[in-house]
């Protein structure tokens, strides 16, 4: 059985994620012994015109040229990943649609703006079917790997359903609301292994809100903590601005 | 109190007992994590330990019902081939609060239940439990007399007790004989010291009021009357369903169980780790049914399985009063004022029927 | 930290070989398996076993096979998920990781002596032909013996040469009905419920055994109560997530109870106060 | 010789980000030359206003992940000024071990998986798998000790975790110093190798003088962290003269914005970094520049490489010294810091102005902030270093493709292809992205 075809390709990010693939070390090795890796602009100079197994779509989708490349990918490719947050939600460039896009542009490049023509930030899956979800701000490297073998043995993945705060409680780290700060672990997705929190960070929510998230009872945590509420709301925006498009 | 079976140890010397237990065995204890929090970790000075600390944020359930944990190795292919295994350590816990000794006593009874659970047999074989007995309320949130759990009796191998010279030790098992003997640091109780004891533990009956308005042997009946009880929908609201609770409870020991593939696609292992009832995918099946869909039903279902349905199978109330649930959660659900809450109500329908 | 084998862990696996797969439907596949070990499955009906992909995952199925049956046992099984999928994709000669039985099976000695009404919805039919299949053989045993089978659409309906023997046998009472007919379709159309009000039973000397998806038990419940039939006299067999089997994990609680180990099935009267129960 | 050549590289590789090369060769002369920077504009600067400033290194870390750890210590910088926050002595030791590890990592991932394919004529590391296993098995091996000593530090190197402002929310224990020490010394004995074999590789010939710009100041240690801006022509302002420095200006054929000082354009870099500041290179990296042949000032730009590699060896000696200077001081974990958004007051608001200029691995970076009393982010800008190096290399390949016209178009094409990637470039950094397209 010949390997399967693998393909990166980033939109509007940071290449952070593609960059936690290439630093697996040793273990890319292991890597190539199992996938055929097909393009990998950021480290590869191959190039690939057939069809692909998997590709991993990194970054979000910001601009019509955009819209039109992914819907390319997509035709091309068996199965699409999206990978990390900008993808999956939208991530940190979801902030700018809380803009008037004229207006930010010609903040940043002044009268040249028109010439960076933009469109509100999408997830992905807010533009072409997507298969795997692969969340976090960058990618926790386990989960790559977990979500991989399971797209290599055709089965599907699901993303952990409940909270961040799980398995912060298993890593015994002393709560961020023990300390008096506000933390997103409890509304965010699992599956980082509560990264931030065992470095002695707060949960930014980087992986995105949980199913069925109690807000009315988060918003009267916060209130028992003296936390005003559009704190709470700037802080949801930080990664999560584009769900709105999704609910509308 | 058979005097054979109690030690002296001076107080100032419990340093160096500990440094010497260092030397030769595993020892965990509990460390200071900060912002009151402390928890149950490796040490290598006696230094590191707290002798005085509110409950750990994990229990010591941890080392006996590992959070992730390799039940079978298997090799991929045509062939089926496994391999059931389990991992043990020789470890001695220390400062282990009578509360925590009562959840280990909980987990034996579910595990050693048929069909047994070997793995946890084994570990339990290899591990050796120090007590230290509590003559004070650790804080509010404790309710460890109401369940009975504040008075060491079984489930230690030693049990250190603070008197105002010595610890005085009872000694419970011929593993806590070796301890005592390996350690070389004790020496025999006399009837003095014995006296001080009986004396503490009276006092304690003083110390620990019941921290609940109701009797133990109510309990079954309340929570019989109160499965509709206007309580659960109060937590329908305020539980964020983050399964802090259940993660920290000495009784629980729900779990998931995982597979786990090497890159290589050759090998892989099939592990358990701890899951809760408070989240979303576990009482869910494959028709997406999930039949505690409301965050009430699930805090109702924890507060049962405490209170109620283990008494049932197995006699025993799951609940330590460690108050570990209502410190960690944030949402401030608090066990006491949940029993009480419960209480009150079924006491008020109670008088409306007299009426 | 050491590591050690222990072969009498109530995780370990025995391994059986599939013989045969049959597909049943678009859905549904029923595999005929033997242990390699040359041992048999003793079993009851109504009692399931744990099914091990490895690296997959491990699910609760019930035995479908007569337990009487000693040169294989069967399961049906339909194609949801991971593990289901999965074992859709397997042939016969395939090795699969197989414990248990798990669970209370049907109360066969009660049962015996007197009439049987079986009623089953879709895939709930699997564990009650094991029921069907047992009392067939042992056929004197039993009194009236009826059937009332109801899927969605014909397509679906499962183990269909047998059911046609069945609907043939003067000793069975058989019906079958769909909720969406289909132009070749000539039997009964509508919910299976439609069928009970016409079934002629002496309430008293039946017991009823229901198995099928969710939102069939509070209906059929009903109908059967209206029969007459005593609340310990319907027998029913749940589904729950499960994960060891062994009243460990947790995941199957209905109140106090274990569906895996108290269960999966239960009379009526356990469970008809319980809120999580139906 | 007439000839007409046309080369349009899309989506240039083994660079991070999105950029095109577009040249056009009409009857043997140069017509067309330029470097398109096509990466989907971010607007961080833009939304970065109203956010609290608290939250800055957090977003803009996320402008690039290579250099994350280069942000975020920018970013820090600035706002840190501009709350009037001192950094302790210890929290400075902490970050420039911090700025070391991400110099490594970078050097590294740039050095072996971006430029050693090029030398060694293969599109990428995958074929050098089977031809140089034991290159690939270094390579990648560096790169995840270089992950690991980030991983300790501050919990990941992508995007790091625990380098707040205020200082760290998390410190190493003795036993966090002891593994990072000794990763360090496994890294030293592979380095050797890395320098001895691109010793005996070759690097294109191709010279021209320019400025080369940088951090400086009067402390006897390699300015990484902090210092005034200085230049190879001899000139030296504060950092918060900045824009003097970067300048921008407007170039006719692509009407985009560049930076220029005193000359055409100017560099940064490694490269840069070596020519301005050799003196204080740890004698083991100026051993190794002596193997590698190079010395200041060298104007070769495709050795910004080469300088890579001699910074990657002070790196980790430095890093090894920093690491024993804290052992022997011994930790202060009082000093952890409470993450993010000043939320128990830690440290006093004030309306205010900063800006930060750290040497990340691809040159000098500056951020500026200014915030209100609230502490909320009213005006932000980041300067990248790959726009400031843009005009440079446009200029370099005006030069070079004269010098090379009589080769093959693949041959020009690499030559221009291994010249931009020499800069390692890092367009998604390219935040303030200045390039545009016209018709
Ligand atoms: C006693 C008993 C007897 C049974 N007998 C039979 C039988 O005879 N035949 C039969 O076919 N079945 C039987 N079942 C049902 C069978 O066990 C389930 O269909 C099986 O467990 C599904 O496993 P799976 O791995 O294929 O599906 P999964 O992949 O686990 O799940 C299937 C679906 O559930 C959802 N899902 C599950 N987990 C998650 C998650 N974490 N996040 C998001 N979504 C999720 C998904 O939408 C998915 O499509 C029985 C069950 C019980 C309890
Ligand atoms: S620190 Fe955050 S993730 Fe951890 S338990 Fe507290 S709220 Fe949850
Ligand atoms: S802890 Fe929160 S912010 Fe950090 S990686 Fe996990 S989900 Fe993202
Ligand atoms: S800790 Fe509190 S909020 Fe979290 S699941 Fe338990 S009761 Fe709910």
């Amino acid at each position: 059985m010949s390997k399967p075809k693998v393909a990166f390709f980033d939109f509007a990010c940071c290449e952070g994620c593609q960059l936690q693939v290439a630093n697996l070390g040793e273990m890319v090795l292991d890597l190539i012994d199992i996938v055929d890796i097909v393009e990998f602009r950021e480290v590869m100079s191959e190039k690939w015109d057939g069809e692909f197994d998997v590709s991993f779509i990194e970054g979000s989708i910001t601009d019509e040229h955009a819209v039109e490349r992914v819907k390319k990918i997509r035709e091309k490719s068996k199965i699409l990943v999206a990978l990390g947050s900008c993808a999956t939600i939208g991530g940190v460039n979801g902030m700018k649609n809380s803009f008037n896009l004229e207006e930010a542009g010609r903040y940043v490049y002044g009268e040249a703006y028109k010439f960076f023509p933009t469109i509100h930030t999408k997830a992905v899956h807010q533009v072409v079917r997507v298969d795997y979800f692969i969340n976090g701000c960058p990618i926790y490297q386990p989960e790559f790997l977990t979500v991989l073998k399971c797209i290599l043995k055709g089965l599907p993945y699901y993303v952990p359903e409940y909270p961040v705060c799980v398995e912060c409680k298993l890593n015994e780290n002393v709560c961020m609301y023990d300390r008096g700060l506000t933390c997103m672990g409890p509304v965010t997705k699992a599956g980082c292994n509560s990264w931030c929190i065992n470095n002695g960070n707060i949960c930014y929510g980087c992986r995105g809100l949980t199913i069925n998230p109690n807000s009315q009872g988060f918003k009267d945590v916060l209130k028992k903590f003296g936390i005003p509420e559009d704190f709470l709301m700037k802080k949801i925006e930080m990664y999560n601005k584009c769900k709105e498009l999704d609910e509308s | 109190m058979k005097i054979e079976q109690y030690r002296l140890i001076e107080k100032s010397r419990i340093k160096e007992f500990l440094n010497k237990l260092i030397s030769i065995y595993n020892v965990v204890a509990p460390v200071e994590k900060g912002f009151n929090n402390f928890a149950f970790e490796q040490i290598r000075t006696a230094d590191e330990v707290r002798l005085n600390y509110i409950p750990t944020i994990l229990p010591p359930k941890k080392y006996f019902l590992p959070k992730k944990e390799t039940i079978l190795e298997f090799e991929l292919g045509d062939e089926l081939k496994v391999e059931p295994v389990t991992e043990y350590e020789n470890l001695v816990l220390f400062g282990v609060h009578t509360c925590d000794i009562a959840g280990i006593k909980c987990l034996n009874m579910v595990l050693s239940d048929r069909p047994k659970d070997t793995a946890y047999l084994i570990r339990k074989k290899h591990i050796t439990i120090i007590g230290i007995e509590c003559n004070n309320y650790c804080d509010d949130y404790a309710s460890c007399s109401f369940v009975g759990a504040h008075i060491p009796t079984t489930g230690y191998d030693l049990m250190f007790t603070e008197l105002s010279e010595h610890f005085i030790v009872h000694v419970h098992s011929s593993k806590g004989m070796e301890i005592v003997e390996k350690t070389e640091m004790f020496k025999g109780a006399d009837q003095n010291t014995i006296e001080e004891l009986k004396i503490l533990r009276n006092n304690k009956l003083k110390v620990f009021n019941n921290e609940i308005p109701t009797e133990r042997r109510y309990i079954p009946d309340l929570f019989d009357r109160s499965f509709n009880a206007t309580v659960w929908q109060e937590l329908e609201s305020k539980c964020l369903s983050c399964g802090n609770c259940t993660a920290v409870c000495p009784t629980c020991y729900c779990f998931d169980i995982k597979e786990d593939v090497e890159l290589s696609l050759k090998r892989g292992e099939r592990y358990r780790v701890w899951f809760s009832c408070q989240l979303d995918p576990f009482a869910k099946v494959a028709g997406g049914i999930d039949f505690r869909r409301e965050r009430s039903a699930r805090q109702r279902h924890r507060f049962y399985r405490k209170f109620r349905y283990h008494i049932d199978r197995y006699g025993m109330i799951f609940c330590t009063g460690c108050g570990r649930c209502s410190r960690t959660c944030m949402a401030g659900i608090n066990l006491k004022e949940v029993l009480t809450s419960l209480i009150r109500e079924s006491e008020a329908k109670i008088w409306r029927k007299w009426l | 930290m050491a590591k050690v084998v222990i072969k009498d862990s109530p995780y370990n696996l025995k391994r059986a070989r599939i013989l045969e797969v049959k597909t049943q439907t678009e859905k549904e596949k029923l595999f005929k398996l033997v242990f390699e070990d040359k041992t048999w499955l003793d079993f009851e009906p109504g009692q399931f076993i744990m099914v091990s992909l490895m690296g997959i995952g491990e699910i609760p199925v019930s035995v479908c096979s007569s337990p009487l049956n000693r040169h294989y046992f069967e399961i049906c099984v339909r194609a949801v998920g991971k593990v289901t999928n999965s074992l859709h994709k397997l042939k016969a000669g395939d090795v699969i990781g197989v414990r248990g039985p798990y669970g209370n099976g049907f109360p066969i000695k009660l049962i015996e002596g007197h009439d049987l009404l079986i009623i089953a919805g879709g895939l709930g039919i699997a564990p009650l032909r094991s029921l069907i299949l047992y009392a067939i053989d042992n056929r004197r045993d039993f009194g009236e013996i009826h059937i009332l089978f109801g899927c969605k659409t014909p397509g679906e309906l499962l183990f269909s040469d047998e059911i046609d023997e069945w609907s043939k046998r003067l000793d069975i009472h058989f019906a079958c009905t769909v909720d969406r007919a289909d132009p070749d379709w000539k039997g009964n159309v509508g919910l299976i419920t439609s069928l009970i009000p016409g079934v002629d039973i002496d309430p008293i000397r039946t017991y009823a055994a229901v198995v099928g998806p969710p939102v069939m038990y509070k209906f059929v419940i009903k109908e059967l109560l209206t029969k007459g039939l005593p609340v310990d006299q319907i027998l029913l067999s749940f589904e729950r997530h499960m994960k060891c089997g062994m009243g460990k994990c947790g995941r199957c609680q209905i109140q106090n109870l274990y569906c895996c180990k108290d269960g999966p099935v239960f009379t009526f009267k356990e469970i008809m106060d319980m809120a999580e129960a139906l | 010789m007439s000839r007409n050549v046309n080369i349009n590289v899309n989506y240039l590789t083994r660079v991070e980000g999105h950029g095109n090369i577009v040249v056009k060769i009409k009857d043997g002369k140069l017509d067309e030359c330029k470097l398109e920077i096509v990466e989907s504009p971010r607007f961080f600067e833009a939304f970065l206003r109203g956010r609290s400033i608290f939250e800055a290194p957090h977003i803009t870390c996320r402008i690039c992940g290579i250099c994350s750890c280069g942000h975020t210590l920018a970013s820090i910088q600035a706002a840190e000024d501009a709350l009037g926050i001192k950094p302790t002595e210890q929290t400075t030791l902490l970050r420039k071990l911090l700025l070391h590890y991400e110099e490594l990592d970078s050097h590294i991932l740039h050095i072996y998986l971006l430029v050693a394919p090029d030398l060694l004529g293969v599109p990428s590391f995958v074929p050098l798998v089977k031809s140089h296993l034991n290159v690939v098995k270094r390579a990648l091996k560096m790169k995840r000790l270089c992950n690991e000593l980030c991983d300790i530090l501050v919990g990941r190197h992508v995007h790091p975790i625990s380098a707040v402002i205020g200082g760290f929310s998390k410190l190493p224990s003795t036993q966090d110093l002891e593994q990072m020490h000794g990763k360090l010394v496994e890294l030293e004995k592979d380095m050797e190798d890395t320098v001895e074999l691109f010793a005996s590789l070759r690097f294109p010939e191709f010279e021209r003088d320019t400025e080369y710009v940088g951090l400086i100041n009067d402390e006897k240690e390699y300015p990484l962290l902090y210092g005034d801006i200085g230049s190879t022509d001899g000139y030296r302002v504060s950092k918060y003269d900045y824009k003097v420095v970067v300048n921008e200006f407007v170039v006719p054929h692509a009407s985009a914005k560049r930076t220029k000082w005193h000359r055409e354009s100017y560099a940064v870099g490694a490269l840069a970094r070596f020519n301005l500041n050799y003196e204080k290179l740890h004698p083991k990296a100026k051993e190794a520049a002596t193997a590698l042949n190079i010395k200041p000032k060298c104007i070769n730009p495709y050795l910004n490489t080469v300088a890579q590699i001699v910074e990657s060896v002070h790196c980790i000696e430095d890093a090894k010294s920093i690491i024993e200077n804290i052992w022997q001081k011994g930790i202060n974990y009082d000093e952890i810091v409470i993450p993010d958004i000043n939320q128990k007051g830690a440290f006093p608001l004030r309306a205010g102005e900063g800006v930060g200029a750290v040497e990340v691995p691809r040159g000098l970076l500056i951020h500026h902030y200014e915030c209100d009393e609230r502490g909320i982010i009213t005006g932000a800008n980041c300067v990248i270093p790959t726009n400031q190096n843009t005009h440079n290399i446009e200029l370099d390949m005006v030069d070079l493709i004269p010098k090379i016209m009589d080769k093959s178009e693949e041959e020009i094409t690499l030559a221009l292809e291994m010249l931009v990637r020499a800069y390692d470039p890092c367009i998604s950094c390219s935040v303030h992205m200045i390039d545009l397209r016209i018709d």
